[in-house]
């Protein structure tokens, strides 16, 4: 397993500490060896984009470039924050889709006294990461305390699975692969069907009316499948779901409590960690009453709860069709 | 015809190596048959004659003219043209005479550059950048050397020529056998075969003598001879390694893939050929396994000099007869 | 000699030079008779003897000048000027026949198509047109005497696939009194169509109009059925096809087999029937696929049968009235000779699940379009009661999505055809079935052909409810009030400019045709070509529909390209008529554009070995040397460009007539009068 | 000198489609330079780079090969091999000096007639750009041109007498 | 004659010279030639300035987009429309509509358009165009977007308190009040910083951004 270039992000620093926190703490537990990339800078998240090209796709690429220099062997970029992933993601491949771009982002990166071959790094989500190269049989070794009787619901929003370039993951509108991470972690994982749609994104800043409804949606939508919490791996999604929680019950009126917390945070409970040292407590809707059931010995479940057995008597289903999935040792156990 | 009026021979060394003419030595006593059958007139590398001896004698007198190199500067062709004149049969003697063969290769650059570097390199010691004069005045007159062409020419592309014996150089035992037809046929025994016909070498290719099994071929990949471990009953172009045999004249009794080395081809292209090369760009090509533009790329970039693969003994002889540079200067 | 050989002028021939003005076509920018005069006079050392332009060369006095010049002036070569030679070439050709000149020693230059229609500049192009003349005079010269080969043509035919087109072109052949060996993948012809309920636009049910001609077909004695059967190997070429084909064990002796049924009845295993049931419904582990099947003898499925999974059980045998069980049956491979074969391969429907945003496979109450063919077909698995997945429960609104799979291009980027009617169709049936409101959701509503507008009118006065948008989702997450249990279908109405969700309880997905999974492999083993798709490629798209670029070798039905059944039909019929009119030739002329090895120069090098794809070079082992068979070879000249020893020549289209040509081209500059 | 140097192209084309092609775009009167000239084929698969060098040799500017589209090919795969030549034979040409925009490779359906045109029309331009190549004029002639002959003499190499300054 | 012709010239004399005294009042003001309204290069720009190959001219206006939008229930014109309004050359109303602004990049339209257009970036596209143009509603959008790149460009890195209050004070001063617990629990959890932090090399960022701004220029133009 070689090491990998870490690209943290702005919010790891602030806004997503518990995520950054976490995974400092698991990544030697799963032997995920990883280098931050000296000196980043803000990958300009949705907003850069709105307001220029070339300086935008420069500014992102200021970071490839160092990324590039500094890869020592490893020429994977790893980014926990979507908006990041999929930022160096995107500019990566429409250098090369359109090498016009890649020819003026390079002029700009030679006032830097840098410059970028587009291609040469892979650029990838930490969830990936872990999923396909750690390895869910990795990750079920470590587990000391399974997370047995947490309804999660997994919740990845829109950058991570869309648009995908590289075709890295198992679907754009239901991926599987945090769902069968969290059942690693033996937690009990409902088919969260908004899984891959929207927090409201800069619209909590912007228009609040509208991102109220966003989230609204998902956490209803949680709620009615009772979840426990809520699992995510984006820090705009957390921030808006946590953060914008309770403006949103008041905006509405109504009274949802959805703790919603980082899937490494999980990681960390199941592999046995001290819940502070994992960023717990920073959430502002409390997790404590849902966390409060890991620990609880309840018979072993890792079917989602929202699979419904057919009737017997019924007309049968089409077979799933075979896609994408990372091995895992008892397929039987994750598989639908 | 009686002993004392032996039929003339003579035989002339242009712009070339100089192996052909050992390989003529090479036919061991066959050589006594020559001097017992041949009046040998002319042969600059034997024997003593000056061009002015030749010029003397009545034209059409010199039976049997074997001819290798080719024509690089005016003295070769003018040679060529005086030979030509004094001989019955004219032979283009190997693979220079032929096709041009390495000389030929000249062909790909300029003919002044040719000149300049070759008197002015690092392993020339000329400090003084002097340079070579096509004439210059001595007391005991103007003393003359010969001019260079901006490219070399096959003989045939300067005289008529009867009869072609390709081969760098024409194998002995080759050579040995044209000796015996010619004699054969002056005692009137045997018949001469029909003008500007190729002698000396088989009709088929290299393949026809080689002992090598074939398949039905597909290369993925070309490689160098030390690149592999050579499976020796297995066809060395099946294996990757690019083997002109299967375009090359045969006659040599397939000597190099024998020894599982790569033919080079220097028996040059099969009967009614018209270019060489372009016959192993497209039998190669042909079989190449792939479909996809950039893997058939990738794929070639295993045949690092095509020019060089497919044009070493035949550049000056194929139709496009040299490259851009030697013509570049040329004003039309 | 590389450079040696240069081309004799070959003066012994005599050669006419004829210009056509084709009325001002050419004349109007060439200077027709300037061009004539250049080459009788610049071109005499060429042989030359005559120089003509006249104003319709193709009309029958045009024809006769030529006849006249070789008889009086003994032409031993014709260059006529004119237009492309896939026009005229055959005429000017006959002319010559007709004069006693072998008709290969004519060339046909175009100087229409390729100068006077698209150059304006009347100097340039007319010394194009010199050009052109001369570079067919040059190659004339090279030309040889050619006899067009002949080869008789079996009377029989195959035809594979039993779906409703190779049915129908059967049929055809077999009425007309000619043999047919009709191959079927599945236990049963019928294909598709059997599967449906009602045929758009006149919603007759499918099995009455078809049940009868798959009756006709297996009662037929001119038709040989070959059901559980593939095609393995297919040898020969046009006339003399010999295929081989492999006959899949039944299990069941089908000589005491009285198709009573009983084995089916009693068999304990039941399986998920993916085939005809489209996984809807069940069948036994031996099975008849429907009841209608033909021919009407059950068909063992090795693979779920308990006795081979468990050694035991034999029920079917136990019970079998005629002992027709067979357990030991082994798969037998047959060889047939025909002369012509139709490929009727029919093809598969787009795998819905693929479009994850629309739920298949994980909403219940999604249904694919098969899927719903068969709920409402009386004879399926709800006897023809449209119900959600539960079995039972009415759908009381339902949402039918066009376009699944087509004119897409994350999935097929054509157009599938039947999908607008088909859905138009459901729409119809699931209103009278069960009085629901149905919404459909289209792109843009493709209704041509005779009456089907109608029916879209028919079914909008029913009142289903029409919304122009791609369907963006389906999802059973409720969001709004009245959503909750539903299935929510989330869309732009494009004419009102606004999103919409609108639940409903079942949702139908049109999905597109698809070509069969191993349409390319099938296309290889007969030797005809695939659109990238993967669709059959026919030879011409509008003027020859039904026949491929491989002589004897014709398609009909979806397997050239989706359609729905009345053209399908029409193709099985036009394909037999093409057969029909080959078998009465009784033997065909193939052009001798034909390559050939000389031995005497081949090594054996095997360069040329798998260039055919028509495998039609031989290599003799004993004698080290490759031979071409001339039937086999249809004239593409690849194995002539590759030979490394020059040793393979070609008849028509040789290197010296090439060189020849080429030189002759290049004998003019661009605009130059006379030759340089 | 390019402004009045009017390039000779040679064209190869394929008996069903690029041929068809040429065809369509005369029937459909599109307009393109006189200064391609084409020859038929019955194949792209039937292109022997001979038929190229020889081209070349005989005074062509340039040399056009076209063919059917990738899977269409009327005989199955083999405008493929045709690919494959036409890679190795412009790395050839490349190793003998010559600019490899001289020889270009185009696919065209049947039914691109204005591709065919288009095509055409460019590359004369690019050719023209190049300027003229004079390969024709080098060596022997061909029966039919053999009134031109080669010229040699006009480049022997005189060098000035005595030294040469470096 | 000659007289006759010589008066007739003194006359067209006259005439010309009384014709310039009353020149400035009889001629009348040149016609307005009507303008074009549709400005049809709008597609074509807006497609040269998305990054990558937009495919714009690709919509078969199926409605993909609209269907798919989450927020789509808040933007005066669906994507779909918006794209009809770019190829009707509306230039003016197309930079107008708020559609880009409440975009939110979740791409469920960019992977589901049956046309592969790449639908997100046109939307980025369409607001560098607006702010160039000084084109939308409400500067809300706008202004969090500058501000959010003053951040960047003044320390590299995004600074999400600075950015918060800033924004808030100006555009939802109102809001804050409500905010409070929030912004508390976010301060008091270590959540947000009240100092920035700002790179080493801001002057080789400073530089690039530099270059690239005049590139765009160059790119645009």
């Amino acid at each position: 397993m070689d090491k990998y270039l870490l690209y943290p992000g702005c919010s790891m620093e602030s806004s997503a500490k518990a995520y950054y926190d976490s995974l400092i703490k698991i990544a030697p537990v799963i032997g995920l060896e990883l280098e931050e990339i000296e000196d980043w800078n803000c990958c300009g998240a949705t907003e850069y984009l709105g307001i220029s090209l070339a300086p935008a796709y420069s500014l992102i690429s200021r970071n490839l470039a160092l990324a590039a220099n500094q890869s020592n062997g490893s020429r994977t970029v790893v980014a926990p924050c979507s908006a990041c992933y999929l930022n160096l993601a995107k500019a990566d491949y429409y250098m090369r889709e359109q090498p016009k771009l890649g020819t003026m982002v390079n002029e700009a990166l030679a006032a830097g006294g840098l410059s970028y071959k587009p291609g040469s790094l892979d650029i990838r989500h930490l969830l990936d990461v872990i999923v396909y190269d750690i390895g869910l049989d990795t990750i079920k070794s470590k587990v000391t305390r399974p997370l047995t009787g947490l309804r999660v619901a997994p919740y990845l929003g829109c950058m991570v699975p869309r648009p995908d370039y590289e075709h890295r993951w198992s679907d754009h509108e239901h991926p599987v692969e945090l769902d069968l991470l969290l059942k690693a972690l033996g937690a009990e994982v409902i088919d969260f069907p908004l899984k891959t749609h929207c927090c409201g994104g800069h619209m909590t800043q912007i228009g609040p009316d509208t991102a109220f409804e966003l989230i609204r949606r998902l956490i209803s939508s949680a709620d009615h499948y009772e979840a426990d919490l809520m699992a995510t791996l984006c820090p705009m999604c957390q921030l808006n779901v946590d953060a914008y929680q309770g403006e949103m019950n008041h905006h509405f009126g109504t009274s949802y409590h959805m703790p919603i917390i980082f899937f490494t945070q999980l990681m960390g409970i199941a592999f046995g960690m001290r819940a502070r040292d994992l960023g717990f407590g920073m959430e502002l809707v409390s997790a404590k009453k849902a966390m409060k059931k890991v620990g609880v010995e309840v018979p072993e479940t890792a079917e989602t709860a929202a699979a419904k057995p057919r009737k017997g008597n019924g007309l049968p289903m089409p077979t799933p069709l075979p896609r994408k999935t990372p091995k895992v040792a008892e397929k039987g156990k994750v598989k639908k | 015809m009686t002993a004392n009026a032996k039929p003339k021979f003579a035989m002339y060394w242009a712009a070339s190596c100089g192996g052909c003419e050992i390989a003529v030595l090479n036919i061991h006593e066959k050589i006594l048959d020559v001097d017992a059958n041949f009046d040998v007139v002319f042969w600059p590398v034997a024997m003593d004659a000056k061009y002015k001896d030749v010029e003397a004698m009545e034209d059409g007198s010199i039976l049997l003219t074997l001819f290798n190199g080719g024509i690089r500067n005016d003295e070769n062709e003018h040679l060529a043209k005086l030979l030509r004149r004094k001989s019955k049969l004219l032979v283009a003697f190997g693979s220079c005479a032929t096709e041009g063969c390495i000389p030929g290769l000249a062909n790909l650059s300029d003919a002044r550059e040719i000149v300049t570097t070759a008197f002015n390199t690092i392993s020339t010691d000329n400090p003084k950048h002097i340079y070579p004069m096509t004439s210059y005045d001595v007391p005991e007159g103007e003393i003359h050397i010969p001019k260079i062409y901006p490219t070399l020419r096959t003989l045939d592309q300067v005289v008529d020529v009867d009869y072609y014996m390709p081969g760098c150089p024409p194998e002995s035992h080759q050579i040995a056998a044209v000796i015996d037809l010619v004699i054969q046929v002056l005692q009137g025994k045997a018949e001469l075969p029909p003008k500007g016909s190729v002698i000396g070498a088989g009709n088929s290719t290299v393949c026809d003598e080689c002992k090598r099994t074939r398949n039905i071929k597909t290369i993925k990949s070309f490689k160098r001879i030390w690149d592999i471990e050579i499976d020796p009953e297995l066809c060395l172009l099946e294996q990757g390694i690019p083997c002109n045999g299967i375009a090359t004249r045969s006659g040599c009794n397939a000597r190099c893939p024998t020894a599982a080395a790569q033919c080079i081809g220097c028996y040059g292209p099969a009967e009614g050929v018209m270019d060489y090369g372009a016959r192993l760009v497209s039998a190669f090509a042909s079989v190449i396994d792939s479909n996809d533009p950039d893997e058939i790329d990738r794929i070639l970039d295993g045949i690092p000099d095509p020019t060089g693969q497919f044009y070493r003994f035949n550049l000056a002889g194929s139709l496009l007869k040299a490259g851009k540079p030697a013509w570049k200067k040329e004003k039309v | 000699m590389t450079s040696g050989n240069g081309h004799k002028p070959n003066v012994e021939e005599r050669i006419g030079v004829y210009v056509c003005h084709c009325g001002s076509n050419i004349a109007g920018v060439v200077d027709v008779q300037q061009v004539a005069e250049w080459a009788a006079l610049r071109l005499k050392h060429r042989g030359v003897v005559i120089g003509r332009d006249y104003k319709f060369m193709c009309s029958s006095l045009g024809q006769e000048l030529i006849e006249k010049d070789i008889k009086e002036l003994g032409l031993t070569r014709v260059v006529v000027a004119a237009c492309s030679p896939h026009l005229h070439e055959k005429t000017f050709r006959t002319a010559c026949e007709r004069a006693g000149l072998n008709p290969f020693l004519c060339e046909l230059v175009s100087i229409r198509e390729q100068v006077s229609w698209v150059h304006t500049d009347k100097v340039a192009a007319t010394s194009k047109a010199k050009a052109v003349v001369s570079g067919g005079i040059e190659r004339v010269l090279h030309h040889e005497p050619l006899e067009p080969m002949r080869v008789p043509i079996h009377p029989a035919t195959l035809v594979v696939g039993g779906g409703i087109a190779g049915i129908q072109a059967a049929l055809e052949i077999a009425n007309a009194g000619y043999h047919v060996y009709l191959v079927e993948r599945e236990p049963s012809i019928g294909g598709h169509m059997a599967q449906f309920d009602k045929t758009f636009p006149t919603l007759d049910c499918a099995a009455c109009i078809l049940t009868p001609r798959m009756v006709e077909a297996g009662t037929h004695p001119h038709i040989t059925l070959l059901t559980h059967s593939n095609v393995e190997k297919v040898e020969g070429f046009v006339g003399n096809f010999n295929v081989t084909i492999r006959k899949k064990a039944r299990k069941v002796n089908v000589d005491l087999c009285t198709g009573c049924g009983i084995c089916q009845e009693k068999c304990p295993k039941k399986v998920v029937d993916e085939v005809y049931e489209a996984g809807l419904g069940y069948r036994k582990a031996i099975y008849t696929p429907f009841a209608q099947a033909v021919p009407k003898y059950p068909v063992m499925d090795v693979a779920n049968c308990t006795y081979f999974e468990k050694g035991t059980c034999k029920a079917c045998e136990k019970f079998c009235p005629t002992n027709a069980i067979d357990f030991k049956q082994e798969d037998e491979v047959i060889t047939v000779d025909v002369g012509n074969i139709i490929l009727a391969t029919g093809y598969d429907i787009f795998d819905a699940r693929k479009v994850t945003n629309y739920g298949y496979g994980r909403l219940a109450n999604v249904f694919t379009s098969l899927e719903l063919e068969r709920l409402t077909n009386a004879a399926g698995p709800t006897n023809g009661q449209i119900v959600l997945r539960d079995g039972k429960t009415i759908p009381k609104a339902v949402g039918v999505v066009h376009c699944v799979g087509s004119r897409d291009r994350n999935f097929n980027n054509y157009c599938s055809v039947i999908c607008c009617m088909q859905s138009l169709k459901f729409a119809h049936l699931v209103h009278e079935r069960t009085g629901a409101i149905v919404y459909n959701f289209y792109i843009d509503m493709r209704t041509p052909f005779k009456d089907y507008d109608e029916f879209y009118q028919r079914v909008m006065e029913e009142g289903t409810l029409f919304v122009r948008g791609k369907v963006a989702e389906v999802t059973d997450a409720a969001r709004l009030p009245g959503e909750e249990g539903k299935l929510i279908i989330q869309v732009e109405d494009t004419l009102a400019g606004k999103q919409r969700r609108i639940p409903v309880d079942m949702v139908i997905l049109s999905v597109g045709l698809e070509p069969r999974k191993d349409s390319k492999e099938v296309a290889k083993q007969f030797g005809i070509s695939c659109s990238t798709n993967g669709w059959f490629t026919e030879r011409h798209p509008k003027l020859d529909p039904v026949a491929t670029m491989t002589e004897g070798i014709y398609i009909a039905g979806c397997a050239q390209g989706p359609k729905d059944i009345p053209a399908t039909v029409v193709q099985g019929a036009a394909a037999s008529a093409r057969v029909l009119g080959k078998i009465q030739q009784k033997e065909i002329e193939l052009e001798p554009v034909r390559a050939s090895i000389n031995e005497a120069q081949c090594s054996g090098c095997r360069i040329c070995n798998n260039l055919c794809p028509f495998n039609a070079i031989l290599f003799h082992e004993d004698s080290k040397v490759s031979e071409i068979n001339p039937a086999l070879c249809q004239g593409c000249g690849t194995c002539v460009a590759a030979c490394p020893a020059g040793a393979i020549s070609g008849t028509g289209f040789s290197n010296e007539q090439i060189f020849a040509q080429i030189e002759g081209l290049l004998l003019l500059n661009v605009g130059e009068e006379v030759p340089a | 000198m390019n402004n009045d140097f009017e390039p000779i192209i040679i064209g190869f084309t394929c008996n069903w489609c690029s041929y068809r092609a040429a065809d369509l775009a005369g029937t459909s009167r599109m307009k393109y330079p006189p200064n391609i000239r084409l020859i038929r084929l019955m194949c792209s698969g039937r292109l022997d780079p001979t038929f190229v060098f020889k081209a070349l040799a005989n005074g062509a500017d340039g040399v056009m090969i076209t063919g059917c589209h990738p899977g269409e090919c009327h005989y199955l795969e083999q405008n493929y091999k045709a690919l494959r030549r036409f890679h190795l034979m412009r790395r050839t040409l490349q190793g003998l000096g010559l600019e490899p925009a001289r020889v270009r490779l185009v696919w065209a359906s049947a039914a691109e007639g204005a591709k065919f045109a288009q095509e055409v029309t460019s590359f004369v331009e690019e050719i023209r750009a190049l300027g003229p190549l004079h390969w024709g004029k080098a060596g022997k002639q061909s029966s039919v041109t053999s009134d031109q002959s080669t010229e040699h003499s006009s480049l022997m190499t005189d060098h000035s007498p005595k030294e040469v300054p470096a | 004659m000659s007289s006759h012709s010589c008066r007739a010239r003194l006359e067209c004399f006259r005439m010309r010279e009384d014709y310039m005294e009353i020149a400035p009042t009889v001629i009348p003001p040149p016609a307005p030639i009507p303008k074009l309204i549709e400005d049809l290069t709008l597609l074509d720009e807006v497609s040269r300035r998305t990054a990558g190959v937009s495919r714009l001219e690709m919509c078969i206006q199926c409605g993909t987009c609209g269907g798919s939008c989450p927020p789509a229930a808040d933007m005066d014109h669906t994507p779909r429309m918006l794209f009809a309004m770019l190829r009707a050359g509306m230039r003016r109303d197309a930079l107008m509509s708020n559609t880009f602004w409440i975009c939110v990049s979740c791409y469920h339209c960019v992977v589901r358009c049956p046309q592969n257009v790449h639908i997100a970036d046109v939307m980025y596209t369409l607001k560098g165009m607006a702010i160039e143009a000084n084109l939308y509603q409400s500067s809300t959008a706008p202004d969090f977007s500058q501000t959010f790149v003053d951040m960047v460009e003044n320390y590299g890195r995004g600074f999400e308190f600075g950015l918060a209050t800033r924004h808030y004070l100006k555009h939802f001063p109102l809001r804050l009040p409500g905010m409070v617990p929030m912004a508390f629990g976010m301060l008091t959890k270590e959540r947000m910083s009240i100092t920035p932090t700002r790179i080493k090399n801001m002057a080789q960022l400073t530089a690039i951004l530099k270059r690239a701004k005049e590139l765009e220029v160059g790119h645009h133009g």
